[in-house]
């Protein structure tokens, strides 16, 4: 019986993973309707969304090829992947020993992969064009989010998340100016990968803005909520990578019952502020043009290069 | 008794020829005359290889492992040349480029150089080396300047003044060699015997045999093409008649590098310092830097080849300048691969000039498709000559340069720029040629299959599997330099 | 006769040289021809094979002496788990290639004789084979340049084309340079091992045992590390390859990318831990910093490219650079004596050698199937393929996904456990490593992301949209040889990529014979589908479970889903309602790769010219808008023209030593005689 | 006749070689040429009988006798016919004015001088002191033939070359073997032939004997 907990435990995660992430994603639209003096749609309005276009018929261009079907379902499925790796909370999980943090980063290009691909299959130039805007910021953004997280690794001494949060949480506490930078470069990097605002706008429909999606345009029916789904789960799974590889203090080391409420809790009040602060980030800074990015992803890069040579200059 | 054959054939050949030389059968006694001679030179050869080397007709011959084997080389490619000039002369007598007396003159004179290369190489007496030398430089001139054309004429002018003045700077080598000898070994014939030279080499004045080899060196050097005295080369290989320039490049050469190589072996006896290889090592490098570099500018395809000889003689000179056992060894082994190889490229170059009846580069296109034994000949007799290993020539390369990196290391960049900047010349030119569709100037060709495909066969032999007796005969050769 | 590896890999070049003595036989008839010498080809190919996985596993060495070669320098050939690797991984791919190319080939016999093509193939075969085999310096050149000379003859198949001779001459040059400093090198180091006086100074065995002093060793190894360098197309010598491997026939193309660049590496490996042993940390740097150059310019070289094959030549470079990373990040733990570690690292640039072979041969062949079909190389005027090549649509992909490291794929683990070794770097006790290496870990970082973005827009562009081409060329997909020699190598990449355990824990042999480190016990502690080099609190990754988690889910969500039958409407596309788009209209290859372009433009020489004919110079209502660009390599004008100009104007210099006046060439002679008398005075 | 009688007259035979190679290496007209030619060549068959005498050397006299034949009649009256037969006009240019080759050809002899001294002081002949002028006459040869313009006297400056090797052996070695002797005389037979043929292939081709003209197959351009 203590044998099969893990696995349910790792099962549990992922059901809450799947089931919080929209709530996250509807908080934080409801958070950047008050902040910019817009009535909210409330929390639930991404599963009312989501439950939509589940029930919708598909429309499908006459030339879309298998892997314009066959997509978002690579796309889901590598993300909830990803999710039952990351330690959200308990770092006790069989799935953690799966994939350390390069092959974490690297589901994640699965799913870009896969989605810059069915951009292109169409045959749209609004596709080719988010394909190639995208691919070029994941090109540049992908090293920059490596070195973060090499420089959290080089600090704990291994690149498996449980072994990090093991020691960050439950070592003892030293001041690390080489996490602060990581952590600075990490955030960056998030509103990269995640589409958010200085990179990418989300709610934007002017096509010639849109980078994630334009690839997805011409997606429809339960394909357009598989993939709307994933976006959220990964803006979900980033927050947790962050708490995790930073803010590690509430994970719950061993599986007991108690260790696991508080864990909980302290994913909720983290989660909350971190809604917070990407909303504050969003509505204070306007949409970069796209050679503009490169800088921003480049100062990103600096930092986390910035924060590994402190690591060995300083610790 | 087989000296005697061997010299006898050659001169009968060649007074016979003198009067049959244009009628149907003249190529074929040219052919069988060579034969004959081919044959000699291996009963010779068994004969040195069993019993060690041997002196003949009272002491006026003198043959061991070193002479001997390019007897054999001498006398292989002379006969091979002789297959292939039948079909070449016969096309030129039709087009009506040679003449009537033409062909008498070319055919006799052919047998008698190849008699002046066999007395050069049999001969004990120095002097009677230098004459030799003489007589065959004499037999070529005129045949260079066969087709009567103003450049062909310039160029066998200039192979007659520049050689007879070397050979005379020669002369005067010998002349002092004879003086330092007699010294030693008392007046009459004795002194200028090679075998009594070579045994007491010891006790000759240094500072006489210095100077003696001085001359020697410029004289004979001129003769092996070393820069700078190298001017007549390119004219005189690329004017004559390719069977000519096919001997001239492949045999004379080494005969004047055989003759140079043994005056070394007396000087080293003499001087015991490294002077002479030394400055050999000097004109060897000069040599193929320059004939590498002006081998990128050819328009003419045998004015390149020439200058791919002067660059190939001039590795067999560093190398025999260097010494040590495996230098040598690969010197000998470069000599001999380097007259198959260039003399069978000659060969494809005379059918691909007649096929385009033209030597300008530029204008020989699609050999290849055109005709598939000149085409490849070609192509693989060229990757042969600049050293692609299958073939032999990668073997004495390999062999001198790794000499070379172990006992002169700084040479080596030199070695290196000039091998690859002649690697980079000829296939740059050789390429198009081979290579695209036939043009339509082009007319078909019956060429000559034995010469090309025996040689390179041959090549490809020594280069994969060196017999077991060819290597104990250069390692007999090589106690001799030593 | 026992069965040893060696009796079969010479059992296996037997074969080989019997398909080669057969083809002046055949070569009337093409098409048994092109059966009989191919057939012949994988077979042997599978000998081999089978020989090196055998000597690997059980880490034998048998050496034997050949009589051929000088009497008293015969061939010495030797089979030990360093050659044995190699040998398995240029069988592997010689095995694919070879069926694929009894399909391939069959599409020339309409254009012209294919008689040079099979016999410089199988040539190059053989060349290769000996290469790994050989074990002294005079064996080792010989096949070295037979495998330049036959590669050479392969690129010069179409010789009409003058792109053809180009990139064949500017080829055999570099391989000839670089072969002759290997020369100089294994001279260098014979002349330490026995002095000069015999012929046995150019066994390898002599050269183990040289006791070279370091000054000399570090000549005798950047000698051999430029010749290699010129083989592998490491950055200065690189020019050669894009051109001769996308003009080469796909299946000559696909060895050549695929393994013959892998030669070089094993020659550099073969110098390094077998014959000098001991070196200065410098050294890896050296290479660390070639392979990290070499990688960052071919990816984002690859990314500009138009033609598909020069795009995979390009990712070659990028490829050979990591190979090189990995090298070179072993000779520095091996220089501080990190036994573990530097066996990691070796494991690393080894497992990527045979996933490079296994999906560039997979993509070569991808390309050559397009090329079979469509007889079309450009990118830009190919599209949605997808829908007439499904078959090879599909195993591109595969190689695709391989080839941007994405994880249930075998270069996925390659480059992990390179990251791996970047990891562990902070235990290095100089302090100008320890920084040298974060920078390194994020070029190698940058240039994996900038693969995906290449083959992306390669997969993309070439399969996916619609068909760009003006004329509707009837398409159909290949034939059966090609999908089987396709279908083979994504099988093996998927292999490599899920059961990692099980292959290092076959090569582990030979970190451990030529660096004493072992890495297969930690990397298998954890369970066989877990690879965990050093220790599993350490990293971990375990491919099964990510592809039997991607498609448990994938295939919960498909029947959850169809659960309620939906129907699909197939209509035009929506392209946000713009009714009439045209095939024209959709992304091309360079606005793909015009960001990455502008970023990083300052690398290369770009012209980018744009006519507009309007009628009567009114440039705002133009007819027609002509866009030119053209990319070269900024490294052509400054290191080969400069060579080249003055290569020509030392040859005008000589040249005036020739100016045709009798007297000029008398007074030579002259002044030599003079000179020479002065200066013996 | 005492052997230092015999050695003088050697030395005054030696004085008039040089002289007559000087000459040679000045004249203008083709005939003076000649005629200096054939005196070159008397003296050295005079000299080689007088040493052939002096070292009771008899293969000497048969050796002076050839050159005698060879070089004073036979060469000459060849030279002769060829000029009447091209019809040779008689004025010849040099390419570098007369005092100027005169000062080179003074240098030339002092440096032979100083080039031949370690073996005069090694050789025991009575004739050793005019090693010096044999190496002089063969330098200023190959002067000659650098400095003229014209073929015929190219072969000249060529055959005066070959005077004076004769004269170094005779004056080092009491003269070479017979056998070599023999042949070298043989050689410069034949040479005379050829150069006579070319003689006339160079006319009918260049239809002038100026050596300026044959410039054609040059890598220059």
């Amino acid at each position: 019986m203590s044998v099969a907990i893990p696995y349910i435990l790792d099962g549990l995660q992922i059901i809450i993973l799947l089931f919080a992430a929209p709530a996250f994603a509807g908080w934080v639209k409801t958070l950047k309707c008050w902040f910019q003096g817009r009535t909210t749609a409330g929390v639930l309005q991404p599963y009312r969304d989501l439950m939509k276009l589940l029930h919708k018929d598909i429309v499908l261009a006459e030339n879309a090829s298998w892997i314009f079907r066959f997509t978002p379902y690579v796309v889901f499925g590598s993300v909830v992947l990803a999710g039952g790796i990351i330690p959200i909370l308990s770092i006790d999980l069989p799935l953690s020993a799966t994939a350390d943090i390069i092959a974490l980063v690297a589901l994640f290009t699965i799913a870009r992969f896969f989605t810059a691909l069915a951009g292109m299959d169409i045959g749209t130039a609004f596709g080719g064009m988010g394909s190639s805007r995208e691919k070029t910021i994941a090109s540049m953004a992908e090293p920059a989010m490596l070195m973060a997280i090499f420089t959290v690794s080089l600090v704990c001494k291994s690149t498996s998340l449980s072994q990090m949060v093991q020691v960050l949480a439950h070592g003892e506490f030293i001041l690390r100016p080489s996490l602060a930078f990581a952590l600075l470069s990490f955030v960056l990097i998030a509103l990269a990968e995640t589409g958010r605002i200085p990179v990418d706008n989300p709610a934007t429909h002017l096509e010639l803005t849109m980078i994630h999606e334009g690839m997805i345009l011409e997606y429809s029916g339960r394909h357009l909520a598989l993939i709307e789904w994933a976006g959220m789960m990964k803006l979900f799974l980033f927050a947790t990578l962050g708490i995790a590889a930073f803010f590690p203090w509430g994970i719950a080391a061993a599986n007991d019952f108690p260790a696991l409420f508080i864990a909980a809790l302290s994913l909720i009040i983290k989660l909350f502020i971190a809604g917070v602060s990407l909303v504050v980030i969003e509505t204070g800074l306007a949409k970069m043009r796209l050679f503009r990015v490169p800088e921003f992803l480049g100062s990103a890069f600096l930092f986390a290069t910035l924060g590994m040579l402190s690591y060995f200059m300083l610790e | 008794m087989t000296i005697l054959t061997l010299l006898g054939v050659s001169f009968i050949g060649a007074l016979i020829l003198a009067f049959v030389g244009d009628r149907k059968f003249a190529p074929e006694i040219n052919i069988v005359c060579s034969f004959a001679t081919f044959v000699a030179s291996i009963v010779l050869a068994l004969r040195v290889y069993h019993d060690g080397p041997f002196v003949a007709g009272r002491e006026f011959f003198f043959i061991d492992a070193f002479s001997v084997y390019l007897v054999v080389l001498t006398a292989f490619v002379s006969m091979t040349t002789t297959i292939f000039s039948k079909p070449y002369m016969r096309r030129e007598r039709e087009h009506g480029r040679v003449g009537h007396w033409g062909m008498r003159f070319y055919h006799a004179m052919f047998q008698l150089f190849i008699f002046a290369m066999f007395l050069c190489l049999l001969t004990n007496n120095v002097g009677v080396l230098w004459i030799a030398m003489e007589l065959a430089t004499l037999a070529t001139v005129l045949l260079v300047s066969l087709y009567k054309t103003p450049t062909a004429i310039e160029a066998a002018w200039k192979y007659f003044i520049l050689c007879g003045v070397g050979i005379a700077l020669a002369l005067f080598g010998t002349v002092l060699l004879y003086f330092a000898a007699e010294k030693v070994l008392g007046e009459g014939g004795e002194a200028l015997l090679w075998t009594n030279l070579s045994q007491v080499s010891g006790q000759l004045e240094p500072t006489v045999l210095r100077l003696a080899f001085v001359f020697l060196m410029v004289g004979y050097g001129t003769k092996v093409g070393l820069v700078p005295l190298h001017n007549w080369l390119p004219d005189a290989h690329s004017e004559g008649p390719t069977p000519i320039s096919a001997v001239l490049s492949g045999l004379l050469l080494n005969i004047a590098l055989y003759a140079l190589v043994r005056c070394k072996v007396l000087v080293d006896g003499s001087l015991g310092t490294h002077l002479a290889g030394n400055i050999m090592m000097g004109f060897g490098l000069l040599s193929i830097l320059v004939a590498s570099f002006s081998m990128l500018r050819q328009k003419d395809i045998k004015r390149m080849f020439a200058y791919s000889s002067i660059e190939h003689m001039g590795i067999a000179t560093f190398a025999f300048g260097l010494g040590g056992p495996i230098a040598t060894f690969g010197a000998l082994l470069h000599m001999l691969v380097h007259s198959l190889t260039k003399s069978s490229i000659f060969f494809t170059v005379g059918h691909a000039s007649q096929m385009h009846d033209t030597q300008e580069m530029s204008k020989i296109r699609g050999l290849i498709r055109g005709n598939p034994l000149v085409g490849w000949g070609l192509m693989l007799g060229v990757m042969a000559i600049v050293g692609m290993p299958p073939f032999g020539v990668f073997t004495s390369e390999f062999l001198i340069l790794t000499a070379t990196m172990k006992d002169a290391p700084l040479m080596t960049p030199f070695l290196l720029l000039g091998l690859g900047v002649a690697f980079a010349a000829l296939l740059r030119r050789v390429q198009p040629m081979v290579s695209g569709h036939i043009p339509s100037w082009q007319h078909p060709l019956k060429a000559s299959h034995v010469p090309v495909i025996l040689h390179m066969v041959l090549i490809l032999v020594i280069g994969l599997y060196m017999p077991d007796f060819l290597s104990r005969w250069f390692h007999m050769a090589v106690e001799l330099l030593k | 006769m026992t069965a040893t590896p060696f009796t079969l890999a010479s059992a296996s070049l037997f074969i080989i040289f019997s398909a080669l003595a057969l083809v002046p036989l055949l070569f009337r008839n093409q098409r048994v021809l092109i059966m009989a010498v191919f057939s012949l080809t994988a077979i042997s190919s599978l000998l081999s094979l089978i020989a090196g996985i055998w000597t690997v596993r059980d880490g034998i060495t048998e050496s034997y002496i050949i009589l051929l070669g000088l009497p008293d320098l015969p061939f010495h050939m030797r089979l030990d788990p360093l050659s044995g690797f190699f040998l398995t991984v240029i069988g592997a791919l010689g095995f694919i290639v070879s069926v694929y190319s009894i399909g391939y080939v069959r599409g020339f016999i309409a254009q012209r004789p294919v008689t040079s093509l099979v016999f410089f193939y199988s040539l190059l075969l053989a060349g290769m084979f000996m290469v790994v085999l050989a074990d002294d310096a005079f064996f080792f050149l010989i096949s070295w340049e037979v495998m330049a000379a036959s590669s050479y003859f392969l690129v010069m198949f179409e010789d009409e084309r003058t792109e053809n001779r180009r990139a064949a001459f500017l080829y055999l040059v570099i391989a000839h340079v670089g072969a002759i400093a290997i020369l100089l090198s294994f001279g260098l180091m014979a002349g330490f091992a026995t002095g000069f006086e015999s012929f046995n100074g150019y066994t390898f065995d002599a050269m183990r045992k040289m006791d070279i002093p370091s000054s000399w060793a570090a000549v005798a190894f950047f000698l051999a590390f430029l010749g290699f360098a010129a083989k592998a197309g490491v950055i200065p010598l690189h020019v050669w390859l894009p051109d001769a491997d996308s003009v080469a026939p796909s299946n000559a193309a696909a060895l050549m990318s695929g393994v013959m660049l892998k030669t070089a590496i094993y020659g550099i490996l073969r110098v390094t831990f077998d014959l000098i042993r001991v070196f200065p940390w410098w050294w890896g740097a050296v290479i660390l910093v070639f392979g990290l150059i070499t990688a960052l310019i071919g990816i984002l070289f690859a990314i500009l490219q138009q033609d598909l094959k020069r795009l995979l030549a390009y990712s070659s470079m990028e490829n050979i650079g990591i190979i090189l990373i990995g090298t070179g990040m072993a000779m520095v733990f091996t220089s501080f004596n990190m036994t573990a570690l530097s066996a990691l690292a070796l494991i690393a640039a080894l497992y990527h050698t045979l996933n490079h072979a296994m999906f560039k041969g997979l993509l070569f062949m991808g390309a050559g199937a397009v090329h079979h079909a469509t007889h079309e190389r450009n990118m830009e005027g190919m599209g949605g393929l997808i829908h007439r090549m499904p078959w090879t649509a599909a195993l591109f992909l595969i190689g695709s996904v391989s080839i941007s490291a994405l994880p249930p794929f075998n270069g996925f683990v390659s480059e992990w456990l390179t990251f791996q070794a970047f990891l562990l770097s902070p235990a290095l006790p100089n302090p100008l490593l320890n920084l040298l290496i974060p920078l390194a870990a994020a070029i190698l970082a940058l240039t994996a992301a900038l693969a995906a973005t290449c083959f992306v827009k390669a997969f993309g562009i070439t399969f996916l949209g619609r068909w760009r081409g003006n004329h509707d060329t009837p398409i159909h997909e290949v034939d059966g040889f090609m999908k089987t020699g396709m279908g083979l190598a994504a099988a093996m990449c998927l292999f490599l990529g899920v059961l990692p355990t099980f292959v290092i824990d076959w090569m582990d042999i030979v970190p451990e014979r030529f660096l004493g480190g072992k890495l297969a016990a930690s990397a298998g502690e954890f369970g066989w589908m877990w690879l965990t080099p050093i220790s599993y609190t350490r990293a971990s990754y375990s491919g099964p479970v990510v592809l039997l988690g991607i498609t448990a889910i994938v295939a919960l969500v498909y029947i959850i889903l169809h659960a309620r039958s939906t129907t699909i409407h197939r209509v035009p596309l929506w392209g946000c309602g713009f009714e009439k788009i045209t095939p024209r209209m959709q992304y091309t290859g360079t606005a793909f790769s015009m960001p990455i372009r502008r970023i990083f433009g300052f690398l290369f020489s770009v012209r980018e010219r744009i006519e507009v004919d309007a009628e009567h110079g009114q440039r705002a209502f133009p007819k027609r808008v002509y866009y030119s660009l053209k990319i070269r390599d900024r490294l052509w004008n400054w290191l080969y023209q400069p060579v080249t100009d003055a290569s020509f104007w030392i040859a005008r210099q000589v040249g005036r030593l020739q100016q045709g006046r009798i007297q000029m060439y008398l007074i030579y002679p002259f002044i030599t005689i003079i000179i020479l008398l002065v200066l013996l005075r | 006749m005492t052997i230092s009688l015999a050695a003088q007259i050697n030395s005054v035979l030696a004085a008039l070689i040089l002289l007559t190679a000087f000459g040679l290496l000045v004249q203008r007209r083709i005939y003076g040429l000649l005629h200096l030619f054939a005196w070159q060549g008397l003296f050295l068959s005079i000299s080689t009988a007088v040493v052939g005498f002096v070292a009771e050397k008899h293969h000497l006299y048969i050796s002076s006798l050839l050159t005698l034949t060879l070089k004073v009649i036979v060469l000459p009256y060849i030279l002769h016919v060829l000029i009447m037969r091209l019809k040779i006009h008689k004025e010849i240019e040099t390419v570098v004015n007369v005092p100027t080759t005169m000062l080179i050809g003074i240098a030339l002899v002092i440096f032979s001088y100083s080039l031949t001294s370690p073996i005069r002081d090694l050789s025991t002949h009575v004739t050793k002191s005019t090693i010096a002028v044999a190496l002089a006459t063969v330098l200023l040869g190959l002067l000659m033939m650098i400095t003229r313009r014209h073929a015929v006297t190219q072969i000249i400056g060529f055959l005066s070359m070959e005077n004076g090797l004769f004269f170094a052996a005779t004056s080092a070695t009491y003269g070479m073997p017979l056998v070599v002797e023999l042949g070298v005389g043989l050689d410069i037979l034949i040479a005379a032939f050829i150069f006579g043929i070319f003689f006339f292939h160079i006319n009918t081709a260049f239809d002038t004997l100026d050596v300026e003209q044959m410039a054609r197959l040059k890598e220059e351009d």
